[in-house]
């Protein structure tokens, strides 16, 4: 057998007190996708930062591209050997360009000029191939959560690299750039280049995976060949538990209950357009769209954040229409960012201030904060939905990005709402928290709230949501409900998202007014 | 069982790393205070102290005003003016013959008022605080020369002088004012519902938003206490020395305070940080101060000295914490 | 200024700048003057020598110079105290109370010419009696009330006797007794330079250890300069370009007699 | 088709949206101008605006450093004191007869070395850039009092007098070396690698870093950048005024700086902000001074007027721009 294009070999990390890996070896041939798979704070990402030379290792291990052994700890050195990585906490620089971003560190420049022209016109090609829609001139700063990933991702391609490791890269794209991304790939495999492919997705490593290596608490449990992949063995190498005891949502086609939510005719002067809906209680709304159509403006409006410029939001019959969050939260709407690091955590806080933040004033005596009544709920939402961490008092930033997707659920939980509005509820979470998330979003649909749901990963609303919206170009393109016996299909989901039903307009078309 | 144990272990090593880190700097305190013992072998007197703790109050002061503002991520450039008005109105309104003690009101609200108005500009129209602070800078120093007709106002009967000059048990009025301070800030700002908020929007302001907080209230009442601390320092100034100049009174006294927040370690971005810091920031750069008087080291000197041991005090700590956190 | 510059003629428009000891800045007030086409400058300067470029400026421009209380080579007019004096008199003061025996301590203040002439007249006379000790001299009081009390409490800690002390002004030596009054200390006396109006209420009082005062006058010190200016831009050069007002020594005893800066005039 | 034009139409509104930005202070400037011109009658005259460049310069070249490193998302407190002791060193040079010319490579080379050593040690050891650079606002200011023995130097024979009192066609040499400082930082900023570099290293560090940009470089360069610019800050100084002062020359210059900076539209949280935008704030700054003398307003109202005037052009520009950007 040919050496392998990477080698990682026994390769340990150790952040202060915490182990995040023990002894890991990893080996990746050219032209192989390889999957790395492991529950939330496995050590995956930590790996891969080795890899990418952000973290330096303990001493011990050690890292050989094409049987040649690399210095560690240097991010110049392994883009040299021809690394490239997509980083699941995305690491663009807000204030450049698209076209900038891509080049950064590596700009085409004759005696330190910078050849802008070289650059746009390198980068076009890039962006056709990902079949994104921003130009390459466009700020990063305003790209949304998806668009931003694939701007990553283009980055990744633009550096002619051999191996590249993709870290969640579709943790926010919609199944019509994943597809374009899985074509990418393939090309890329055709070419001989090694892929590191890490997901929370199951179907995807089952479609791409050539082999499939998992880790647990930082340790190497094993490596699975395509033909013996299956999710049951996966699962119990991961967590080490049956898969049979992961929640699987079975339809009970509701919708008996009084209308909770309706929103009129919101638009916000720019991107969002007279969008209309209701949500009843005890349902699950799904909202579909492609990246960038538009599902978090319109949430953001409804919750206030942004301020709409037409549209009412009625809440049980009486106008509500939030002007700031706070008179949503007093109303009883509340909504999970998709940003959980720059918009939702305060990540040098502990997990306790984080869960009790919205609450603490409420349960305040005379502004002094009740650190009894905090400490309460911080145990109780801890083991509520199992977050994984030694004491309510560490600091949230130190966590997995599934453990904090949990704590900021259960800040909003905390709440009690009525309406709750969950944007990318299970970005970047790994299968058995996500399954722990698809059943308290049914556990709170039966106690009567009303469930706004937007996803990306086609699977995860057809399976949860009663009915699903779907959202294209700022507008409500469709709806689609689960009727007793024909349950929601991912094609009637893609064609009113897409507009490639013939009897749709022209996208474009749609775009000149 | 053997969880609970592990778990309340893990969470005494997490109580005592915000210590150390809290305490940071208090090693280069005790080392600068043991050297200058050694040096001029009066360092450490009782009188010393006092006189130490007296001249570090007025910073501590107004550090622990900046300090709340830069634990939003902002800054108040504005409180040397601050105090020089505070100064000039606690004292001309001591020299009227029966309201001579409301000279001590009249200044705290002088810098109350102030501070509310750099609070409004900042929370509700949004402007960068730095700028609002300068502008106020060179304002408010106008507004205190144009008090006194650009003199010294000065008072040989300030009915207040005690404040100044007095000590309760032998420690200095004015320092025992600035532990009450201190004391105060540490309670509001680890106790209080609105201290959390206000390390919330520190840690990131538009998530604070988004979670509901009254962002606005929280820079109101950071800027409007930092005013209101700096009144108390113009009170305070004006009791020590029987007089106040709108001209050169607190001129440069926020880079005092500003120094004296970060080197108790708290960050420039905001949101991280502690007022325990913030009074040990103030006591090396007072220590620094008199020490080296008392060492009979000359003016120039000094300045190379103080501004070398500042450097030298955050490399320590930095190389000590290993961290890359950047302010 | 103001007033005297409305006797000499009412409609005169005043425009006064402060320069915050920064020399850019007062060269660039100047240039500002200048450009406004002012008739006369009074001009308080930041430094004695390095100010001389911006009044050549000025004076080429056909503008009147007169410079007041700080000299400045080239000006049309001066009028200034003499401070070499003003230090000679305080510390002579200090000899005299000592009998040319004591530790003195010398409390200096921001680098100026006024400030360095004063420090030089007082070390002169020290410097001739030998039984004089100067124990300190180069610590800043920042000629304000509150570096003097800083200052003074650290010498007094490091110094168990000090006999006498001389401030460059009078806040320093304000500061300087409120820090002997905190620390009870009162076996030294203090002289200071102003004659400002805060040093004649401490030499009223019985117990200060201020005892003496070189005054100068600023608003006699202004107004002759103007007086002189304005007949110098009116075509009357006056015999002499530069002024040295004699400081006056004042104490207790020569208080009611003493004008002061704020009487009526 | 539609899509080219679309995204190009797009593209165009983009860069209007930043040129806008950049020159958001414009109007302001403009305004201001116009004011002066009709309450005093004389702003306009090209005697006086060529005096206005003139007063500007040294603030200029000072806040083009403090652009650099307020891009990155630091900020440099010392500009007044190196250009202090760079002035210093330039006359001290000058003073010997055959060398004097080396006055100016000498004032430079001072800066360069004074920022150099700010550079390292944000660079290498990662300390916090207000700490560093305030203990070396204190530090290298005793140097410069050391350098003169604590006196005033001065030169009337200065060799490169020509430099701050000369003209180029009428226009003052001080004022064109500080619109060449601009334009060449306007170069390195948009059309240099290191420039793309700099606006990275402020928008994201951590990305900078891991896309292997050598960050370390990058602040080493925007510190000695800002250190060699406020060094040929002291050599124009210097040139202008025939002498240098340890003590006093220079005092708060870096307050004048980095208001420039920020009244120029450049966040202080980095990596948004345009070396034009700098120039036009630095400009406001010369013209308020400049103005107010001219319009015979009294110094006291000069303050206040000064500083209203700085809070109400960022109220305009926020509430223009409708912006929320924290800074
Ligand atoms: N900078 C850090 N400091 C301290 N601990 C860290 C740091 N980065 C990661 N860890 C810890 O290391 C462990 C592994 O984290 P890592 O991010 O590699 O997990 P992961 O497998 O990528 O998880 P996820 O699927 O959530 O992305 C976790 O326990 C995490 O808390
Ligand atoms: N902060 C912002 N400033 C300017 N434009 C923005 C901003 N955030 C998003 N946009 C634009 O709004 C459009 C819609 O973004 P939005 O986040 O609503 O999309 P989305 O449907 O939620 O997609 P995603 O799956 O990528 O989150 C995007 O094209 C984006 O360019
Ligand atoms: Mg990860
Ligand atoms: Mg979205």
């Amino acid at each position: 057998m040919m050496t392998p294009m990477l080698e990682m070999r026994s390769i340990s990390k150790t952040f202060g007190a915490v182990r995040a890996l023990r002894d890991v070896s990893l080996s990746v041939h050219g032209g192989e996708v390889h999957a790395l798979m492991g529950e939330n704070g496995a050590g995956k990402s930590t790996l891969m930062k080795i890899l990418s030379g952000a973290y330096v290792p303990d001493p011990g291990g050690e890292v050989l591209v094409n049987g040649q052994p690399m210095h560690t700890g240097n991010p110049r050195e392994a883009r040299a050997r021809g690394i490239a990585v997509i980083y699941q906490e995305l690491s663009l620089a807000p204030n450049l360009t698209v076209a900038e971003n891509l080049f950064l560190g590596e700009e085409p420049a004759t005696a330190g000029v910078v050849n802008r022209r070289q650059m746009l016109r390198e980068t076009r090609p890039i962006l056709q191939r990902l079949g994104v829609t921003f130009g390459p001139d466009t700020l990063v700063g305003s790209l949304s959560m998806g668009e931003r990933q694939l701007v990553e991702v283009a980055r990744a391609l633009g550096a002619n690299a051999r191996i590249i490791v993709m870290d969640e890269p579709t943790t926010s794209l919609s199944s019509r750039e994943t597809e374009k991304l899985f074509d990418v790939i393939a090309d890329l495999k055709a070419q001989g280049i090694a892929i590191v492919y890490i997901s929370h997705r199951m179907e995807e490593i089952y479609r791409l995976s050539d082999r499939c290596s998992v880790l647990r608490d930082g340790t190497y449990v094993g490596t699975l060949e395509r033909e013996n992949l299956s999710a049951a063995r996966l699962v119990s190498m991961m967590v080490g538990r049956d898969l049979s005891t992961f929640y699987k949502k079975e339809h009970k086609a509701t919708g008996a209950g009084d209308v909770v939510l309706q929103v009129e005719d919101m638009s916000d002067g720019r991107l969002i357009k007279n969008c209309s809906f209701e949500v009843r209680r005890g349902e699950v709304l799904g909202v579909s769209g492609l990246v960038g159509s538009g599902r978090t403006e319109l949430a953001r409006l409804i919750y206030g954040a942004d301020s709409a410029a037409s549209g009412r939001v009625i809440l049980e019959g009486r106008e509500v229409t939030p002007k700031s969050p706070r008179e949503a939260l007093d109303h009883g709407i509340v909504y999970l960012t998709e940003d959980r690091k720059g918009l939702g955590l305060f990540l040098d806080m502990t997990i306790s201030e984080n869960v009790n933040i919205c609450v603490m004033e409420r349960d305040a005596k005379a502004g002094l904060t009740n650190f009894r009544r905090a400490a309460q709920r911080a145990r109780q939402a801890m083991s509520a939905l199992a977050v994984k961490a030694p004491s309510p008092r560490i600091t949230v930033g130190a966590l997995s990005g599934g453990n904090q997707q949990k704590v900021l659920l259960a800040r909003l939980l905390e709440l009690d709402p009525k309406v709750i509005i969950l944007d990318e509820p299970t970005r970047g979470v790994d299968v058995g928290a996500k399954s722990e998330i698809y059943r308290l979003i049914d556990t709170l649909a039966e106690r009567g709230m009303a469930i706004i749901m937007i996803s990306s990963e086609l699977p995860e609303i057809i399976g949860v949501a009663d009915r699903v919206i779907v959202m294209r170009e700022g507008r409500i393109s469709g709806e689609v409900a689960a009727a007793p016996g024909s349950p929601i299909t991912q094609e009637a989901v893609m064609v009113l998202s897409t507009g490639d039903a013939p009897d749709t307009p022209e996208p474009a078309a749609a775009r000149a007014e | 069982m053997t969880d609970t144990t592990a778990q309340s272990a893990l969470d005494r090593r997490a109580r005592m790393r915000t210590l150390i880190r809290a305490l940071g700097m208090l090693p280069v305190l005790i080392l600068l205070a043991i050297g200058f013992e050694m040096i001029s072998g009066r360092f450490m007197s009782a009188n010393n102290l006092s006189i130490v703790m007296q001249q570090a109050s007025i910073n501590i002061v107004l550090a622990a005003g900046m300090t709340y503002v830069i634990l939003t991520g902002g800054i108040d450039l504005s409180v040397g003016s601050i105090l020089s008005a505070s100064a000039m109105a606690a004292l001309i309104v001591s020299l009227s013959p029966e309201w001579g003690m409301m000279g001590i009101p009249a200044g705290m609200a002088m810098g109350l008022l102030f501070g509310l108005l750099n609070g409004c500009l900042i929370a509700f129209i949004g402007l960068p605080p730095f700028i609002v602070t300068l502008g106020s800078l060179t304002a408010v120093r106008g507004v205190a020369r144009l008090m006194g007709s650009d003199t010294t106002v000065f008072n040989a009967n300030l009915p207040f002088a005690a404040m100044g000059n007095g000590t309760l048990f032998g420690i200095p009025w004015l320092a025992i004012i600035a532990i009450f301070v201190i004391v105060v800030s540490w309670f509001i700002l680890r106790r209080t519902v609105l201290g959390t908020w206000i390390y919330a929007v520190g840690g990131n302001q538009e998530a604070a938003r988004l979670t509901g907080i009254k962002v606005w209230l929280v820079l109101l009442f950071v800027y409007a206490m930092s005013g209101f601390l700096a009144g108390l320092g113009g009170v305070m100034s004006a009791s020590r020395l029987y007089a106040a100049n709108g001209l050169q009174l607190g001129q440069a006294y926020e880079l005092d305070a500003i120094a004296a927040v970060i080197l108790g370690g708290t960050s420039f971005v905001g949101g991280v940080g502690s007022i325990w810091g913030t009074l040990i920031g103030a006591l090396i750069i007072a220590v620094l101060s008199n020490g080296l008087i008392l060492s009979g080291v000359s003016d120039i000197w000094q300045f190379i000295i103080k501004g070398l041991v500042i450097i030298v005090a955050v490399s320590l700590d930095r190389l000590r914490l290993q961290g890359g956190a950047r302010t | 200024i103001e007033d005297r510059a409305r006797e000499i003629n009412p409609n005169v428009e005043v425009t006064s700048v402060s320069a915050d000891y920064d020399l850019n800045r007062q060269s660039s007030q100047i240039d500002s003057f200048i450009a406004a086409g002012m008739d006369i400058i009074m001009l308080n300067a930041v430094d004695a020598e390095a100010i001389a470029p911006a009044v050549q400026r000025a004076k080429a421009a056909g503008i009147t110079v007169a410079a007041f209380d700080v000299s400045a080579p080239g000006a049309d007019v001066t009028v200034m105290t003499d401070n070499v004096d003003a230090g000679r008199k305080a510390c002579q003061y200090i000899v005299d109370h000592l009998n040319g025996e004591g530790d003195v301590i010398i409390i200096n203040g921001p680098q100026s010419s006024s400030i360095r002439d004063r420090v030089n007249g007082c070390q002169e006379v020290f410097s001739a009696h030998e039984g004089i000790n100067v124990l300190s001299s180069d610590q800043n009081g920042q000629g304000s009330r509150d570096g003097g009390l800083n200052v003074m409490q650290g010498l007094l800690t490091r110094y168990d006797n000090i006999d006498a002390v001389f401030a460059i002004n009078d806040p320093t030596a304000i500061g300087a007794q409120l820090a002997a009054r905190q620390l009870g200390r009162s076996e030294f006396i203090i002289t200071g330079v102003d004659g400002a109006p805060d040093i004649e209420e401490a030499l009223r009082d019985p117990n200060a250890l201020i005892k003496a005062s070189a005054s100068q006058d600023p608003y006699v010190m202004a107004g002759q300069a103007l007086q002189l200016g304005y007949e110098f831009f009116s075509g009357n050069p006056p015999a002499e370009d530069t002024v040295l007002l004699e400081p006056q020594l004042i104490t207790a005893e020569n208080l009611d007699e003493y004008q002061g800066w704020t009487a009526v005039r």
